[in-house]
């Protein structure tokens, strides 16, 4: 199986041994990433028990055609990196390429809809701070809910555009002809990260923008 | 390396539920349920995340390790959130309301 | 010798015996095993040394009955230490209903009291012996903790909540009174006394010279000046609920929701009134928030409270 | 104890061929990056251990009148920070057990050397920051950050010295990650995983814990960080928020960070205690299992540290049982070293003295930690030097003590240098000396009453704060003495040979220092581990 160009490091023995030793570290990896957003995920789950009526309401602030319109856009999204992927196990490199670029055009899609969301987040004074106001009488819990609502879309944020990056690597080196059927673990790696940004997503898009019901 | 390569008509079909999935959600969101709206909606969440990972990130064709660690990874969330809200949830029991 | 090396602090109240007993077992216990451990040691380090003569080890077998021991003997030993201990944490937290109250506010750096008769004190508490004495705390800034070691209690003081702590003085004289929260720069210094009194002086104490009105009354006044009084008519026909004999009853939210109107119920709805709305009533009131300080608060809080004890006989809190 | 003639350096090893600057700062080699990592954590020991000289410096009279009680305030935060973030976390994972995690398992290198060096460089740029927060005015939260001190009240260098810790967090995550997979997929062939020895089985439990717990401390600095920054945030109560819950968060990652410093240590004891009886460790499957059960239980119980915060009484409850649950394992770690002694070969190596020291002090800091985790008694000594004094007998008598052990046991392994036996073992015994002095007395001071990071105190506290300060005086000769020895060893030290102290385990196998790639050949594996009665009948 060890093809011509598949390179090899020093310290491992075989490729299996390499291919195995990136995957585990990969999940190893995302099991930090999902601490690292557990922290956030604890803070919400306090504060929404706390503030159960001001979550509902602040909650209703957002904007749900714009959130499941991203949601969308994310799926769609692994699902092109999962067949970037696939083509780059049977070899296609063309098709591989192609995927790659219109998952990171997904991800640029999804950041702008996020971001004409927090430019009316903005303009709505929903902006944690001096500025913020909400009508009624959850007004400091709602605050409490914009706070992280912006710190949860924040930090995912962050990690798409990290994504959108790695990905951008990772396009050019398979047009480079860097991956091969026998070769294409970094692909594959950076394909485990970007499904879980888009996991994250998939938790945050019910507790953020689903909460009670908008009837 | 990971030969098993699945065929394009599964990923096609994991996408169309994950659509279906998100449609329910957001439409189960306009069917007053009380608190069972938090519940459908989290266990749709971890539907679309068992599809995601068994499928699209190759978790059911890997080898134990990966299937260990996408569960301690969960596993130590779930100790998180159990165990900071095992304070937050029982403060305000009686007899000791409030204090 | 003792007063310039003390080995062991005072017992000044009716539960610093209790912590010291547990206190005894615990050292008990831990010099048990920490003397057999060290026992041990010493005697195969000495005996097994390697030495002409003895140049090899003599090869041992893992015992599973020794692990199961060594595992089995500590957990038991512990379970009783935990049940012990949470016994007397429960009592930490349970105040006898026959508790005076006293109010605390913590701020860099210093502690103010407040007696409901009136008088107010810095950095000195004054207490008589003998009685459950309550203090209901809050924190104007940062977290603070009041200690008392000689009392064996210590509580966190937080902002935006009320904690509590209660102590029984079983010995007259001055003990210290500490922050053992880090609070800031003089974080050290935010300490004092507390002064246990024979009853009959503290009554004389608390009548003493400079005396504020009594703090529900004060509290009555404020009620006036915010207006409080014109919805919340003591009948009921207000156009808010009758605070009489509510403090420490559950009450009835909107929300369907029960929550016990103490202290921190009083203080949120004071500040955000549209949080918790009492069934059957419109969310109108008005922020007080900003308008209100901790001593505000307490004189109202002091006030409802009041209410209920002239209704006394539905009170069950009366002493 | 040698009776082979004098044994020479071998002529190529991991030190010898390349030697400039680019050498060192671009090496991928796990040995090379090991020693960047023993001299930078080396420096913050010893400036961690200025601040605490001039805190015990200042305690010696009640009045305060040495520095000022804000400067106070900075030392105690600085010393807590540079020793725990700095020196105590790295410590044996980042310099031993990256040297010998390799070595142990027989394989080239850890599994991405890349990110080692990476590793490294992170811990440097955190440490610059921490530095920079120091020298532009220092940091008086206490390391423990709490909020709203930290977050809204404090006029000092918080949010410079949180991305300090923030970016070191990424330096212990990424070793912890490298260790994990190296672990598990490098181990040479043969070696099972109840062939490996303990210290690996440790640094597994260690690194699980910094993958798991660092992120969840790095996004909480980050919190606060935005609320100093922006004025609005998760911890405020202004704005409906709690500030137990950053105490939640903090506890979630510092306790468990607690495991990450004794582990390790837990290891060498292991190694050390069964080379020098000269005897199969007692309980093997115990002691391995014993440190996970540690990284997984240690999990369970933060909430011990706020049993007087305002949490509540029901969750204290639920702490104080996982509290004493945790303290099994480590029970049972203590019978098994005690036992392996029984019947050994004991041989009083410098190793030796500083493990069995680190048996002691450990029981000692592990028994008085049940009296924390006994909720009644925990009310009374929270916040006071009982807990510094419980503390300072886990981090300070256990973790350091084992690490000199690690660092002795394995010096001529990593220098091919023998270090002067008798100068470790005065070393090791004014050590055990100068720390007993230093922190029992504060046993005592704590069963008083005296609160900690107290910059006054009543007069009625001076002789014990004096005793305690004489011993502190004592320990830092101690700690002074092998960082002399062991520079001076490095040129004038009897050459070691490959295995000075005829131990087993595949590091010994190889030269001292070892060659750049560990092994020759990728050695087999087909035995037990600690088999020294073999070894010695042989």
């Amino acid at each position: 199986m060890p093809d011509s160009r598949t390179i090899i490091a020093h310290q491992f023995d075989d490729p299996v041994q390499q291919h195995e030793s990136s995957m585990l570290g990969m999940w190893v990896f995302l099991a930090t990433e999902i601490m690292f957003f557990g922290g956030l995920f604890a803070g919400y789950t306090v504060y929404r028990v706390v503030h159960p009526a001001a979550f509902e309401a602040a909650s209703h602030h957002l904007n749900l055609v714009l959130g499941a319109l991203n949601t969308g856009v994310l799926l769609t999204s692994s699902l092109t990196m999962a067949l970037a992927v696939r083509s780059a196990q049977t070899g296609k490199q063309r098709n591989t390429v192609a995927f790659l670029i219109t998952t990171m055009l997904l991800g640029a899609a999804f950041l702008s809809i996020k971001g004409l969301e927090y430019y009316q987040k903005y303009t709505d004074h929903l902006v944690p701070g001096t500025s913020f106001s909400f009508p009624g009488p959850h007004s400091h819990g709602a605050e409490m809910f914009f706070y992280l609502y912006f710190a949860m879309t924040g930090l995912h944020a962050i990690h798409m555009i990290a994504g959108i990056g790695v990905v951008g690597v990772i396009a050019i080196q398979a047009a480079q002809g860097r991956f091969t059927p026998a070769y294409y673990t970094p692909l594959e790696v950076t394909g485990l990260y970007w499904h879980f940004v888009d996991i994250i997503w998939i938790f945050l898009f019910p507790l953020l923008y689903l909460i009670g019901s908008r009837v | 390396m990971t030969s098993h390569i699945a065929p394009v008509k599964l990923y096609l079909t994991v996408f169309i539920a994950l659509l279906v999935l998100l449609a329910v959600t957001v439409a189960a969101s306009y069917v007053p349920l009380g608190r069972f709206n938090v519940v459908i909606g989290l266990m749709i969440a971890i539907t679309k995340t068992f599809l995601v990972m068994l499928f699209f990130m190759h978790v059911s064709y890997s080898g134990r390790l990966v299937w260990v660690y996408v569960g301690v990874g969960f596993f130590w969330l779930a100790i998180l959130l159990a165990l900071t809200m095992a304070d937050f949830l029982t403060r305000w029991w009686p007899p000791f309301l409030g204090r | 010798m003792w007063r310039t090396l003390p080995l062991f602090p005072e017992q000044a109240s009716t539960v610093a015996g209790a912590v010291d007993k547990l206190y005894f077992f615990l050292i008990a216990v831990s010099a048990f095993f920490a003397c057999l451990i060290f026992a041990l040691i010493a005697c195969f380090i000495v005996k097994y040394r390697r030495r002409p003569g003895h140049e090899r080890a003599i090869p041992t077998e893992t015992h599973i009955g020794l692990e199961i021991a060594w595992t089995g003997i500590p957990l038991l030993l512990t379970v009783v230490m935990f049940i012990w201990g949470a016994k007397l944490f429960f009592n930490d937290y349970n105040p006898p209903t026959n508790a005076m109250e006293i109010f605390v506010v913590g701020k860099q750096w210093m502690w103010k009291f407040q007696h409901p008769e009136g008088r107010a004190e810095i950095n000195e508490l004054h207490v008589p012996r003998g009685q459950p004495v309550k203090l209901t705390m809050i924190s104007e800034d940062v977290i603070h903790d009041l200690f008392v070691p000689a009392f064996r209690v210590k509580k966190d003081v937080l902002p935006g909540r009320y904690t509590t702590v209660w102590f029984e003085a079983t010995k007259t004289g001055s003990y210290h009174l500490f922050c053992s929260q880090y609070c800031g720069t003089q974080h050290s210094k935010m300490g004092g006394w507390v002064d246990v009194m024979e009853p009959a002086d503290y009554a004389r104490w608390i009548d003493g010279p400079g005396v504020n009105e009594p703090l529900a009354v004060a509290g009555a006044r404020l009620f006036q000046k915010f207006g409080c009084a014109a919805c919340h008519l003591p009948e009921g026909k207000g156009q808010g609920p009758s605070l009489v004999g509510v403090f420490g009853r559950p009450v009835k939210l909107t929300s369907g929701a029960t929550i016990e109107a103490n202290e921190d119920y009083i203080r949120e709805t004071i500040t955000h009134p549209g949080v918790r709305i009492v069934a059957g009533y419109p969310p109108i009131m008005p922020t007080f928030k900003g308008l209100v300080g901790e001593e505000g608060m307490q004189q109202l809080i002091a006030y409802i409270k009041s209410l209920g004890k002239e209704d006394g006989a539905k009170n069950p809190d009366e002493h | 104890m040698n009776t082979e003639p004098t044994p020479l350096l071998p002529r190529e090893h991991y030190l010898s061929g390349q030697y400039g600057v680019k050498s060192w700062l671009l090496t991928t080699d796990h040995k090379r990056i090991a020693l960047l990592y023993l001299v930078s954590v080396t420096l913050f020991f010893f400036l961690g251990g200025i601040y605490a000289a001039l805190i015990r410096l200042e305690l010696l009279t009640p009045y305060g009148r040495f520095v000022s009680d804000e400067n106070y305030n900075k030392l105690f935060t600085m010393h807590g920070l540079v020793m725990i973030f700095f020196f105590l976390i790295p410590s044996i994972p980042a310099v031993l057990g990256n040297f010998f995690l390799p070595l142990m398992i027989g394989a080239r290198d850890l599994a991405f050397p890349k990110i080692n060096l990476a590793s490294w460089y992170i811990y440097v740029l955190g440490g610059i920051f921490t530095v920079t927060a120091a020298v532009t005015g220092g940091v008086d939260t206490g390391w423990t950050f709490y909020t709203p001190y930290s977050s809204t009240y404090s006029n000092s260098a918080v949010i410079t010295m949180a991305m300090g810790v923030f970016i070191t967090g990424f330096s212990s995550i990424f070793t912890g990650l490298n260790f994990i997979v190296t672990t598990h997929k490098m181990r040479a062939p043969g070696l099972t995983w109840f062939r490996l020895p303990l210290f690996v089985w440790a640094l597994y439990g260690t690194s699980l814990i910094m993958v798991l717990g660092t992120p969840v401390l790095a996004i909480t600095l980050a919190l606060v960080g935005l609320e100093r920054i922006f004025h609005v945030g998760i911890f405020n109560p202004a704005m409906g928020g709690d500030p137990l819950l950053f105490q939640h968060l903090f506890w979630f990652y510092s306790h468990p960070a607690v495991y990450i410093m004794i582990l390790p240590s837990m290891g060498v004891v292991s190694e050390v205690i069964a080379c020098f009886s000269r005897k199969k460790i007692f309980g093997y499957k115990f002691v391995a299992f014993s440190s996970l059960a540690i990284a997984v239980l240690g999990f369970l119980v933060w909430g011990h540290h706020m049993f007087v915060s305002g949490q509540s009484v029901y969750a204290g409850m639920v702490f104080s049982i996982l509290s004493f649950a945790v303290a099994i394992p480590s029970a049972i770690k203590v019978f098994n070293w005690t036992a392996t002694l029984h019947k050994g070969a004991v041989i009083y190596q410098t190793p030796m003295l500083y493990s069995l020291g680190f048996i002691g002090l450990f029981t000692i800091g592990g028994l008085t930690g049940l009296f924390l985790a006994t909720l009644g008694v925990d009310v009374h000594v929270h916040d006071t030097y009982f807990v510094i004094a419980h503390f300072h007998y886990i981090m300070v008598g256990g973790a350091v003590m084992g690490y000199m052990s690690g660092l002795h046991y394995w010096w001529p392994k990593i220098t091919g240098r023998l270090y002067p036996e008798s100068w470790g073992r005065l070393a090791a015994l004014i050590i055990f000396i100068g720390f007993n002095l230093t922190f029992f007395p504060q046993f005592v001071l704590g069963y008083l009453g005296m609160p900690r990071r107290y910059h006054t105190y009543p007069p009625e506290f001076q002789v014990l704060n004096v005793m305690s300060s004489a011993g502190a005086s004592i320990l830092g000769v101690g700690y002074l003495l092998p960082l002399i020895y062991l520079i001076w060893s490095l040129r004038y030290g009897p050459v070691a040979g490959p295995n000075p102290w005829r131990a087993t385990g595949l590091e010994w196998q190889t030269s001292s220092p070892p060659p750049t790639d560990n092994f020759l050949e990728t050695p087999m594996v087909a035995d037990e581990p600690y088999n020294y009665e073999d070894m010695d009948s042989a």
